[in-house]
């Protein structure tokens, strides 16, 4: 129970290659416990989104390959844990969302057919029909206005915002403890962004489920947050609570990162000095009692 | 439906202009042809004077634009007029050679797609790891070598070192199959009799296997780079997200949306086959129409070359609209087009 | 260029057909110098020493008028190389103009053009070569003539695809909206995206060219005796298997040999180049 | 899914006993082959393969007499001959595939339908000035001119069935339409001791035994024969190797017969009829002097182009030639005197020659289709080249080479060429390749316009005794050596390999040898061992 969703410690990621040996990942701890909203902060390239990958043990499937440090999901160590066990939390335990809603799905079937073979991982031999009350329920939880007519078409028949909730509805379908959620909604028009994010927001409270936020944009970051985590370069430079980093940016990179950020949530990657000596300042940690409720 | 109704008339149309215009192409091809079309046709003990009949008689004397009409108002008529080399009408000929040749050619596309697709899954499934490269290293030969040569090798090796499946023909002698549809296979199952749907099959293995070699490798290599596309794709890795395993993304995540390009270039894959079906009919002496089509180019038997032509092509024009439609079906952005506007 | 060379040799696949294809050109190229009897690639009869099986001198044996076979494979090899490298010569310019004209100028010209395209592609390519070869007389200029027909609409088909694709992209658009010509639109902004995909392709057809022709000298259609090819060896040798095998195994396996190694280095180029169409 | 597998594996294999449970068929099947295509129609059939369906599924009024020269009666009973009058008793109570009885009227109307088709072999029966059917039994044929070996003719005028043809008359100009020649495509309408059971004019004919035939057929002859056409030589050799095919066409290489002779095939031949002949255009410069051509004639090394005919020890597809005629036909040198390479002739009849060899380069061609001709060009370059001719090879399709040379200007100075006596008789080989007349043909490359050939050949055809033709074409051969329009390279010896299990006394045996091409094929003389 005291146990954190999540807990990463001293993790490291390397890639062998024609050149040698890389490493992307230098040693990055992090943790989000039971339904926390945890924000993961930093520009493309900075390591944020293969961290969520190596959540999940996709990046561990890959060759070249090398991942060390310690893995913990509800106080099971991942490393440890048997092969199919840890693919068996993918999808029930553990799910993701992906940046681009229209094209993680699969354009070759149609979506309530996408939906039963979730909603079967975490219920193995579900009726079709148990299936498909089930998605059209949590359709209707993301707001999904006809979800029987969903459930009938095929992605590239449904805009962007629709797919995005479809994801978020599959991505809940099976209770996860932890909800991944890679750039969510980037691809899409910025209002429809905040809609969906708000819409996100609401269900993960409902649902109870902790969410591993990934961003470049700080504007959404400072909206859906409760604790956030600024990474540069596959090192964590800064951590707080969310309305503490912003408001008392303590490390040169964030603050260049802040500095960089439109007044209006926006997309876009923020444009800063591609390097400075600065920016290997130690990192700031900020208390985190204190300003926990903030966000809430 | 309707969409795909829409493709269908589409590309009809499209076919008959294309149509038109092989004829018209093949038939100034064989106009221009040095040598005289009557003197070759009566052969070696005619006189002058039986040239000059003949020639007005095929309206050789008249203008190229006239004879193509002529041509084409006997063709609408069904008459592809006579072929030098068999005496026979050209129709007739082609009626009883092509059913040889396509069923040759079905049952090559049958192990090119039921060969070539799984080869292309398993090495993209495990690209840049050792099946990988054995698929790619076969299917590269398998392209590598003309099909004669696979033939001529088959034949040795399966028929005369390992004398297992028959050198030449379609059926082996004491069957009596009575022709319907002049597919051997299905005319011996449609006249009940297993024992001769069992040797048909035995005698098309090894040429339509020598043909199919080329476009397998085709296919694989196809498939392959289609589905290590694919496998970029997000909903690949959404898939994995999810925790699917690997076999499953690969037969139903990541094959499926892949087949949908491989399809139309497997379409033109039977082109190749259409041609080298001529190389191959020779080897095993399949009574088929390429091998009709070798032997009146050699004689220059002009009416036999152009309606062979013709007919190769409208059969090669029907596949690919056969392979348009199932595009169109497999593909849901196709059929529901009308949907999506 | 370096960078492309070294993935090239890096991979043990494509190490292995950049060697088969070096040792193919080298051989065409310095024949003269290789082949143990250079006069053999004509009309020389040696009635002592027909139809051997491979011994020295004779490393691949000698066919049935006495010539050496590894000698003619040797020549066979230039005659081909060369005409691959006419045919594309041809072929590739016109295939490319026609392909950016339709891709590009779109509406009665796209119809047009594509429909003539079509017209060739829908006769299967060895089909309309050996019409034409069976047609004119079976000569080396008939022969190009005959491939280039069917070679062109291919890569019309691919440039078409690919100026379809880019004619929607900014740097098009900008180019567009400065008030540059068509032809400058065509041929300095849009031909030098289609250049990857195009060599790609020209890297194996050089293999399959060399595979066409041989499949129209198997038929008799091809180059004309004596000069060398390894089509018509094949064809001829293929009467006396399995006696005497040397006969059709090495012009056989020297196509293979050929074909495969271009083969190899295009698919790696395609790789490389990130041509995949 | 596995009850799916299972299924078919149980009906796979239940089909494969019944396949092998098949019982061996009780009939005897010969299964032969030649080159594609094969004709059945009487009027157009003139190839190898028609003349074997012509000579099983039809019959003539005579046949050659085996082992010797002359004719003897066949669907004609006796004959009489009275100037250019022939006439004809046939024989009584044979009867058409059909069951129709063959009277006199088929015979005018076998006459009148190759006239009216001019195919074939229409043009031997282009002197024939009228045939009247004198009663059911007797026939009367008029010629326009003398023409002695007429007889020799009727060997290719299949006799065919009227009233069938008549019943089965197809669309076409005139009151006889096609004259039933869709019909007869694909259909016999003989008397012949075999008919046409099915006919795939590219692919095989299949016949079966007639039991009606009039004459009595050998016990061992096949009841079934399948004549499958355009097998490859690796084909033919790996199916008769497997014993499944039993009779090889004629046309394989040596060292194909030699692979198949070695694995215990047996040769069968048929001779005496043609040659093999290297034609010089005798109207191109250097070779339109008579001394050239001798030159050549001397220098080309007939030995060593018989070796590339060898077969075995015992067998070559050439025979040593003599002289113009084959040994074995009217007027033909002893078979000892065979002709030699001679180089010192060779270089005296170049030093009368009025050309230098040096400005003149000679085109020797070769018939695409038979590949074996390209190493006879090989050997004569190279022998040429002795004398100082440069040469250049070249390659034609048939078709091409019979459009070449209905010129002289297009005519290549040398062409190779196989022919044979189409009746068997003298005048259908050397009439057609050396009378003036008949210039512009395949047969006749030399274009050679000599008068005393023309005389020699005229008297030959209407000299009216055997000795008087035989004195003629005597004559003619010295003639045909002198004029030299021609290298006599090797007199032909058609070779077939052969399971041992078959019997064909008139391809193995002279005494029964028809001296007509593609009659020893005559299936009802052959033996099938069981």
């Amino acid at each position: 129970m005291t146990d954190p969703v999540l807990a990463l410690h001293d993790l490291r990621l390397a890639f062998k290659g024609f050149t040698g040996t890389t490493e992307v990942l230098h040693g990055l701890s992090l943790s989000i416990d039971r339904g926390e909203r945890v924000a993961l902060v930093g520009e493309s390239g900075s390591g944020k989104s293969v961290t969520a990958r190596i959540v999940l043990g996709l990046i561990q499937e890959m060759r070249g390959a090398k991942v060390s440090g310690r893995l913990r999901f509800q106080g099971q160590d991942l490393d440890r844990l048997p092969k199919r066990a840890r693919h068996g939390l993918r999808g029930t335990a553990m799910s993701m969302i992906f940046q681009d809603p229209t094209s993680s799905l699969n354009p070759a079937y149609r979506i309530g057919t996408q939906f039963r073979e979730v909603l079967a991982r975490g219920t193995p031999g579900i009726t079709a029909e148990a299936a498909t009350a089930r998605a059209t329920a949590l359709l209707d939880e993301v707001a999904i206005p006809q979800p029987d007519r969903v459930l009938a078409a095929y992605p590239f028949q449904l805009s962007g915002g629709m797919n995005q909730r479809v994801m978020i509805a599959m991505a809940l379908a099976n209770e996860p403890a932890l909800l991944i959620a890679d750039e969510p909604g980037t691809a899409l028009d910025v209002t429809v962004q905040a809609q969906t994010l708000r819409l996100m927001r609401r269900v993960v409270e409902q649902h109870g489920t902790a969410v591993l936020f990934i961003s470049h944009n700080l504007g959404v970051v400072r909206e859906f947050a409760d604790r956030t985590y600024v990474i540069y370069r596959g090192r964590i430079v800064e951590h707080g609570p969310t309305e503490a980093v912003f408001h008392t940016p303590g490390h040169p990179y964030t603050r260049a990162l802040m500095a960089a950020q439109p007044r209006i949530t926006g997309g876009g990657v923020p444009e800063i000095a591609e390097r400075d000596a600065q920016y290997g300042d130690p990192m700031v940690v900020h208390p985190t009692g204190a300003a926990a409720g903030a966000g809430a | 439906m309707q969409a795909v109704l829409r493709v269908l008339l589409k590309r009809l149309g499209t076919s008959v202009i294309v149509l038109i215009g092989v004829s018209m192409l093949i038939f100034a091809i064989a106009r221009v042809i040095p040598g005289d079309p009557a003197r070759i046709a009566l052969g070696p003990n005619a006189t002058a004077e039986q040239v000059e009949q003949l020639r007005t008689a095929l309206h050789l004397d008249q203008p190229i634009a006239v004879q193509y009409l002529e041509f084409l108002r006997d063709l609408g008529q069904g008459d592809l007029g006579m072929s030098l080399y068999t005496n026979r009408p050209v129709a007739q000929d082609i009626a009883q050679f092509l059913p040889a040749t396509l069923e040759l050619i079905f049952v090559a596309g049958a192990l090119m797609i039921l060969i070539g697709l799984p080869l292309g899954m398993i090495a993209a499934r495990y690209r840049g790891r050792w099946p990988d490269d054995l698929v790619r290293v076969i299917a590269m030969l398998g392209v590598s070598a003309p099909s004669f040569v696979w033939a001529v090798v088959l034949m040795l090796v399966f028929a005369f070192f390992l004398p297992i499946f028959p050198v030449a023909g379609r059926l082996a002698e004491g069957f009596d199959v009575p022709t319907v549809t002049g597919f051997l296979t299905v005319d011996s199952l449609l006249a009940g009799d297993p024992a001769a749907f069992v040797s048909t099959l035995h005698h098309i293995a090894l040429p339509a296997f020598a043909l199919a070699l080329s476009g397998i490798g085709q296919a694989a290599r196809l498939t392959r780079a289609n589905m290590v596309e694919t496998y970029d794709r997000p909903y690949v890795e959404m898939a994995r997200s999810y925790g699917w395993p690997e076999h499953r993304i690969a037969t139903r995540y990541a094959f499926k949306p892949s087949l949908i390009p491989s399809l139309t270039i497997i379409g033109l894959d039977f082109a190749a086959m259409l041609g080298n079906a001529f190389l191959v009919e020779a080897v095993f002496a399949w009574p088929g129409l390429s091998r009709y089509g070798v032997e009146v180019i050699l004689r220059k038997d002009l009416n036999a070359i152009v309606g062979t032509v013709l007919v190769i092509s409208a059969a090669f024009l029907i596949v690919n609209i056969i392979v348009d439609l199932l595009t169109a079906v497999i593909n849901p952005r196709i059929r529901y087009s009308e949907r999506a506007k | 260029m370096r960078r492309v060379i070294g993935i090239l040799l890096a991979n043990p696949l494509s190490l292995l057909g950049v060697v088969l294809v070096a040792l193919v050109v080298l051989g065409a190229v310095f024949a003269d110098f290789l082949a143990p009897f250079p006069e053999h690639r004509g009309a020389v009869v040696d009635f002592l020493n027909f139809n051997r099986p491979p011994e020295w001198p004779y490393i691949f044996g000698t066919d049935l008028v006495g010539r050496d076979l590894f000698s003619r494979i040797l020549y066979a090899y230039r005659i081909s190389l060369m005409l691959g490298v006419v045919v594309l010569a041809i072929a590739v310019p016109i295939g490319v103009t026609i392909g950016l004209l339709a891709g590009y100028l779109g509406g009665v010209w796209e119809y047009l053009l594509m429909r003539l395209t079509d017209v060739f592609l829908s006769i299967p390519p060895l089909v309309l070569a050996m019409s034409i070869m069976g047609l004119l007389e079976p000569t080396l200029i008939n022969g190009m003539l005959a491939v280039t027909a069917m070679w062109w609409p291919w890569y019309t088909r691919l440039v078409y695809t690919i100026t379809r694709g880019e004619k929607e992209e900014g740097y098009v658009l900008a180019a567009e909206v400065i008030g540059a010509s068509r032809s400058h639109v065509m041929f300095r902004e849009i031909l030098p995206n289609c250049v990857p995909a195009v060599i790609t392709k020209m890297t194996l057809d050089l293999g399959f060219v060399i595979l066409i022709a041989s499949s129209l000298s198997f038929l008799g259609l091809g180059v004309q005796p004596p000069t060398p090819d390894l089509g018509s060896m094949v064809a001829e040798g293929a009467d006396y298997l399995p006696d005497s095998w040397w006969l059709t195994v090495f012009p056989g396996l020297a196509i293979l040999v050929a074909v495969f190694g271009f083969n190899l280095v295009g698919d790696a180029l395609r790789d490389i180049l990130g041509a995949e169409r | 899914m596995n009850r799916v597998v299972k299924t078919a594996s149980a009906a796979l294999l239940a089909t494969t006993m019944l396949t092998a449970a098949l019982p061996a068929a009780a009939q005897t099947v010969l299964r032969l082959d030649e080159v594609p295509v094969g004709e059945l129609d009487p009027a157009k059939a003139t190839d190898n393969a028609d003349s074997i369906l012509m000579f099983n599924a039809y019959d003539t009024l005579v046949l050659p007499a085996q082992g010797g020269p002359g004719h003897v009666p066949h669907l004609a009973e006796s004959w009489e001959i009275d100037g250019n009058t022939f006439t004809f008793t046939l024989r009584d109570g044979v009867t058409f595939h059909s069951g129709n009885p063959m009277t006199a009227e088929d015979v005018v109307f076998s006459i009148e339908r190759t006239r009216a088709l001019g195919q074939g072999f229409a043009f031997l029966f282009t002197i024939v000035e009228s045939v009247e059917a004198v009663d059911t039994r007797t026939v009367r044929i008029t010629l326009s001119e003398p023409y002695t070996p007429f007889i020799a003719s009727l060997v290719r005028l299949p006799i065919v069935d009227r009233q069938a043809v008549m019943a089965n008359l197809g669309p076409g100009d005139g009151e006889m339409g096609d004259w039933g020649a869709a019909y007869l495509s694909g259909m016999s309408a003989g008397t012949g001791a075999y008919r046409v059971v099915a006919h795939n004019p590219q692919d095989e004919t299949v016949l079966e035994r007639n039991p009606d035939y009039f004459l009595p057929i050998a016990q061992g002859a096949p009841d079934r024969v399948r004549l499958r056409y355009g097998l490859e030589a690796a084909t033919v050799r790996t199916l008769l190797t497997r014993g499944e095919h039993d009779i090889t066409s004629q046309w394989l290489p040596p060292e194909v017969l030699r692979a198949l002779a070695n694995g215990g095939a047996q040769i069968l031949s048929e001779s005496g009829t043609g040659a093999f002949y290297i034609k010089l255009n005798t109207t191109k410069p250097p070779l339109d002097d008579v001394n050239c051509r001798r030159a050549l004639a001397a220098a080309y090394d007939y030995e060593t182009g018989l070796r590339i005919t060898q077969v075995t020890d015992d067998w070559a597809q050439g025979r040593p030639s003599t002289g113009a005629i084959p040994v074995g036909m009217f007027g033909s040198n002893p078979a000892e005197e065979t002709l030699s390479r001679d180089m010192d002739a060779a270089r005296d009849h170049l030093a009368a020659c009025r050309y230098d060899p040096a400005d003149h380069t000679l085109e020797i061609s070769w018939i695409a289709e038979v590949p074996i001709e390209e190493r006879f060009a090989l050997l004569m370059q190279a022998n040429f080249a002795e004398l100082g001719f440069d040469s250049e090879i070249v390659r034609v399709p048939w078709a091409l080479f019979t459009e070449r040379v209905s010129s002289p200007e297009t005519t290549p100075h040398i062409s190779q060429i196989f022919s044979n006596a189409q009746t068997g008789d003298p005048d259908t080989l050397l009439y057609p390749m050396y009378h003036s007349s008949t210039h512009g043909t395949w047969q006749s490359p030399e274009h050679l316009d000599d008068a005393e050939v023309d005389r020699l050949l005229v008297e030959g055809r209407t000299a009216a005794t055997p000795e008087a033709r035989e004195a003629a074409y005597a004559a003619l051969n010295d003639r045909l050596m002198e004029v030299a329009a021609t290298i006599y390279a090797f007199d032909r010896n058609s070779l077939f390999a052969a399971n041992p299990r078959v019997t064909a006394p008139a391809l193995s045996d002279p005494a029964y040898a028809f001296g007509l091409d593609g009659m020893g094929f005559s299936f009802r003389l052959m033996d099938i061992a069981e």
